[in-house]
């Protein structure tokens, strides 16, 4: 790891996108019901999404957010309707997509008895990614110091969470879906992550993030929508949050 | 990424986990050790050991392989890592070889450590015309006992009552390999006045099983974890 | 073949045991299942069945 | 099955007591039923004891068909897992055809099980011998039982499918390498225990009413599990829309 006690100077270079297909629109459902455990989370929702949108989801608990992302990432198999993601059809195939999405859920996916720069690594690795990009991303997440050799069992919930966050840059995904974000993170990490997610769409990915937090969310989203019961309502910008 | 880099980078991960972690080492191991010396316990009786020690290491091996699958898939599952490759796109087949890859060297450590405690414990003799014989037997059956072991554990690790669920399903599994090892180990070791050419004809049924289970598995894995 | 080793009128409790476990087997199973099917044919009515 | 209607009950009364009876059902059921008393009747009391096995020989008659149809009920279910499996062929229906097939398969398995060990323990004067068959019978009554097992693991009917039929090819896998180890391990296996030329025509015809029998009665139990396992999945499916429409309304409200 040549970076791995130095910290790169400009970590505005460090969001890096793989463009390869660009399709658009990025997401489109139609009437997508999915199920789980014979409960219906998502109950005919239809969206669509563009190209360098950073989409806020908002909705009480239990409003399908959750599982609107995981449906995205095709972990949710869809039961009725269409979705379309990345231009593949869900109802064909789950997997081809998933090359191309990178996803935060509520649990962190990372591997305890690892350091943080192996799990950066080691996901990064699933994409491909090259040694400077994945010093690059635990440098953009503030991660490049000496947390960086340390477990990932040893850190506080935050550091975790920002790990996972460096992960998630190191996949340099197309579409990322963000479950709740913010929660754990402190206010630098916050800072970081806003900053992380404008300058990935700018360099052309597109972002759902669902989130209760929604001054800050809402500051950072181009776009809003309210999920309830399972289905999906427009909500216009400078609306009532 | 191609099926066999996915596999390299995962079993390398899981390595170094073990690596980092030691608790097959340090946990594992032991309780294998201590399995081995209950059986002296129970038998009681040295000519008879010496006998049956070659069973006796391989029933070992599957009780302790057990643990070793379990804890496997528990580091997968703990923080939804297993999802998160899911969603990466890592192809299944590599996942599942990588992993395989990982359970055999640990099984591999486990089965040596265990022979020389059959060595030690029950006075079974090791050497000459049987060492070829020996090593072919352990490389074929922990290959089989791997995918077997990678395969159920993964189709059992989402699921509830995983820990009950996984002896029911692998166990009568790896019948054939407990008998077919047991008995090429025996050849090679000279147990009972065997002789080590009676012995290959077992690792031909080892290696069939082996294959079979590793064409199978590569080709069901993503099935199987896709919860 | 191997000769019986008992005197008939000793093997006959082995044979009715046989039969008893087996028509028992397969009463208790039927049984069960068709207080199964009983209770489902009340929530799905005649006409959603594919075979009526 | 066979149980007359009374005469006050009307048509509809009959459907809902009997959801997964239809004509051919109850034709097939009272014919097992006819098969199933003249089994006994042949089995118990008309056929002559065996010169050498004594009056043990009668066991055969329920032991020969229970394990003829274990069998062929596993190898019913390995036909639908892969009928589901292969992609023109895909449907729920072959699924639930695996699944009562393995249901009863494992219940005839467990019959033949007990009545093969007493029978054992008359002729050879002890309940279990290390014989290829015996063996390998009893391996695949475990790894079924974990089958049925894998098939409440619960999820979509599809996963449910998907997964339960994968097992279901492993474990036809599983029967010949368990069955070759173990005869390979003990060569000196007990002889075939019937069928060897000695029987008389009324042993002979005994053994053909039970095997008739059963399989009219394998058929029959495997039509009604497969009509319920068919009724559940419907109930399922009508939950799901009773639930979606709840759902909506609770996102209208919110």
């Amino acid at each position: 790891m040549s970076h791995r006690n130095g910290r790169i100077a400009n970590p505005a270079i460090s969001v890096a996108i793989r463009m390869e297909p660009v399709v658009e629109p990025v997401v489109q459902l139609t009437g997508v019901v999915a199920v789980v455990g014979g409960f219906p989370v998502l109950a005919g929702a239809d969206l669509t999404v563009h190209r360098g949108e950073i989409l806020l989801l908002r909705g009480p608990n239990g409003a399908g957010k959750t599982s609107l992302l995981r449906l995205c990432a095709g972990l949710l198999p869809v039961e009725r309707g269409v979705a379309t993601v990345l231009g593949h059809d869900l109802s064909v195939s789950r997997t081809a997509v998933r090359a191309f999405v990178g996803m935060l859920g509520h649990s962190n996916g990372l591997y305890a008895d690892l350091t943080v720069t192996d799990n950066v690594r080691f996901w990064g690795a699933t994409v491909g990614a090259t040694d400077d990009e994945i010093a690059a991303s635990l440098a953009r997440m503030g991660l490049a110091n000496r947390l960086a050799d340390v477990p990932v069992s040893r850190l506080s919930a935050g550091q975790r969470r920002r790990t996972a966050l460096a992960c998630l840059v190191a996949r340099r995904a197309q579409l990322w879906l963000l479950d709740e974000p913010h929660a754990g993170l402190d206010a630098a990490g916050r800072d970081e992550l806003d900053a992380t997610l404008r300058e990935a769409a700018a360099a052309g990915a597109t972002v759902m993030v669902a989130s209760h937090e929604l001054e800050r969310a809402g500051a950072l989203a181009t776009r809003v929508v309210e999920l309830g019961g399972g289905l999906v309502r427009e909500v216009p910008m400078g609306g009532p949050a | 990424m191609t099926t066999w880099r996915v596999a390299r980078l995962v079993a390398a991960k899981d390595l170094r986990i073990e690596a980092r972690s030691r608790v097959v080492v340090n946990q594992v191991l032991p309780f294998s050790l201590l399995v081995m010396v209950l059986f002296a316990f129970a038998l009681d009786n040295d000519t008879v050991l010496t006998r049956v020690a070659p069973g006796l290491v391989w029933l070992a091996t599957l009780f302790s392989m057990l643990v070793l699958v379990q804890r496997a898939f528990a580091v997968e599952t703990a923080d939804g890592a297993l999802d998160a490759l899911t969603v990466a796109g890592v192809r299944p087949s590599g996942l599942f070889l990588g992993k395989a890859m990982a359970m055999a060297v640990q099984l591999v450590v486990l089965e040596v450590v265990l022979l020389f405690a059959a060595i030690v414990l029950y006075k079974v003799d090791v050497g000459g015309a049987g060492i070829v014989l020996l090593v072919t037997t352990f490389v074929a059956a922990t290959t089989g006992l791997a995918f077997v072991g990678t395969l159920y554990g993964g189709l059992a690790s989402g699921a509830k009552g995983r820990e009950t669920l996984l002896p029911l399903l692998m166990l009568p599994v790896v019948a054939p390999v407990l008998i077919g090892a047991t008995r090429a180990t025996e050849a090679a070791l000279g147990t009972n006045g065997a002789s080590p050419s009676e012995g290959w004809p077992w690792i031909g049924l080892l290696v069939l099983f082996a294959a079979l289970f590793g064409a199978g598995g590569t080709l069901a894995f993503g099935t199987l974890i896709d919860a | 073949m191997i000769s019986a080793i008992m005197s008939n009128s000793q093997q006959w409790p082995y044979v009715i045991i046989s039969y008893v476990v087996t028509l028992g087997g397969v009463g208790l199973y039927t049984w069960r299942m068709l207080a199964k099917a009983r209770k489902l044919g009340k929530q799905v009515p005649p006409e959603e069945r594919p075979w009526t | 099955m066979t149980t007359p209607t009374a005469p006050n009950a009307t048509p509809n009364d009959t459907v809902d007591r009997r959801p997964t009876s239809t004509r051919f059902t109850r034709a097939l059921g009272f014919s097992a039923l006819i098969g199933i008393v003249w089994l006994v009747v042949f089995g118990l009391f008309l056929s002559p004891n065996d010169l050498e096995q004594g009056v043990s020989v009668r066991n055969m008659y329920i032991h020969v068909p229970s394990a003829w149809l274990a069998y062929l009920a596993f190898i019913v279910t390995g036909i639908a897992s892969a009928g589901y499996l292969f992609k023109r062929t895909r449907s729920l229906q072959w699924d639930r055809i695996a699944g009562a097939s393995a249901e009863v398969g494992v219940l005839f398995m467990g019959i033949a099980l007990v009545t093969g060990s007493l029978w054992g323990r008359v002729t050879w004067g002890k309940y279990w011998t290390w014989d290829s068959r015996l063996t390998t019978t009893a391996f695949l009554f475990i790894t079924y039982i974990g089958y049925l097992a894998v098939r409440d693991l619960g999820g979509s009917h599809h996963q449910r499918a998907r997964r339960s039929a994968i097992i279901a090819l492993f474990a036809v896998l599983e029967v010949p390498l368990v069955h070759f180890s173990v005869k390979w391990w003990r060569p000196l296996h007990q002889q075939e225990s019937v069928a060897d030329g000695k029987l008389s025509g009324l042993m002979l015809f005994s053994l053909f009413v039970g095997i008739v029998a059963f399989t009219l009665l394998y058929v029959w139990m495997v039509l009604h599990r497969l009509r319920t396992l068919t009724m559940q999945d419907i109930v399922d499916d009508r939950g799901l829309d009773v639930a979606l429409a709840e759902r909506r309304a609770e996102g209208i409200v919110s």
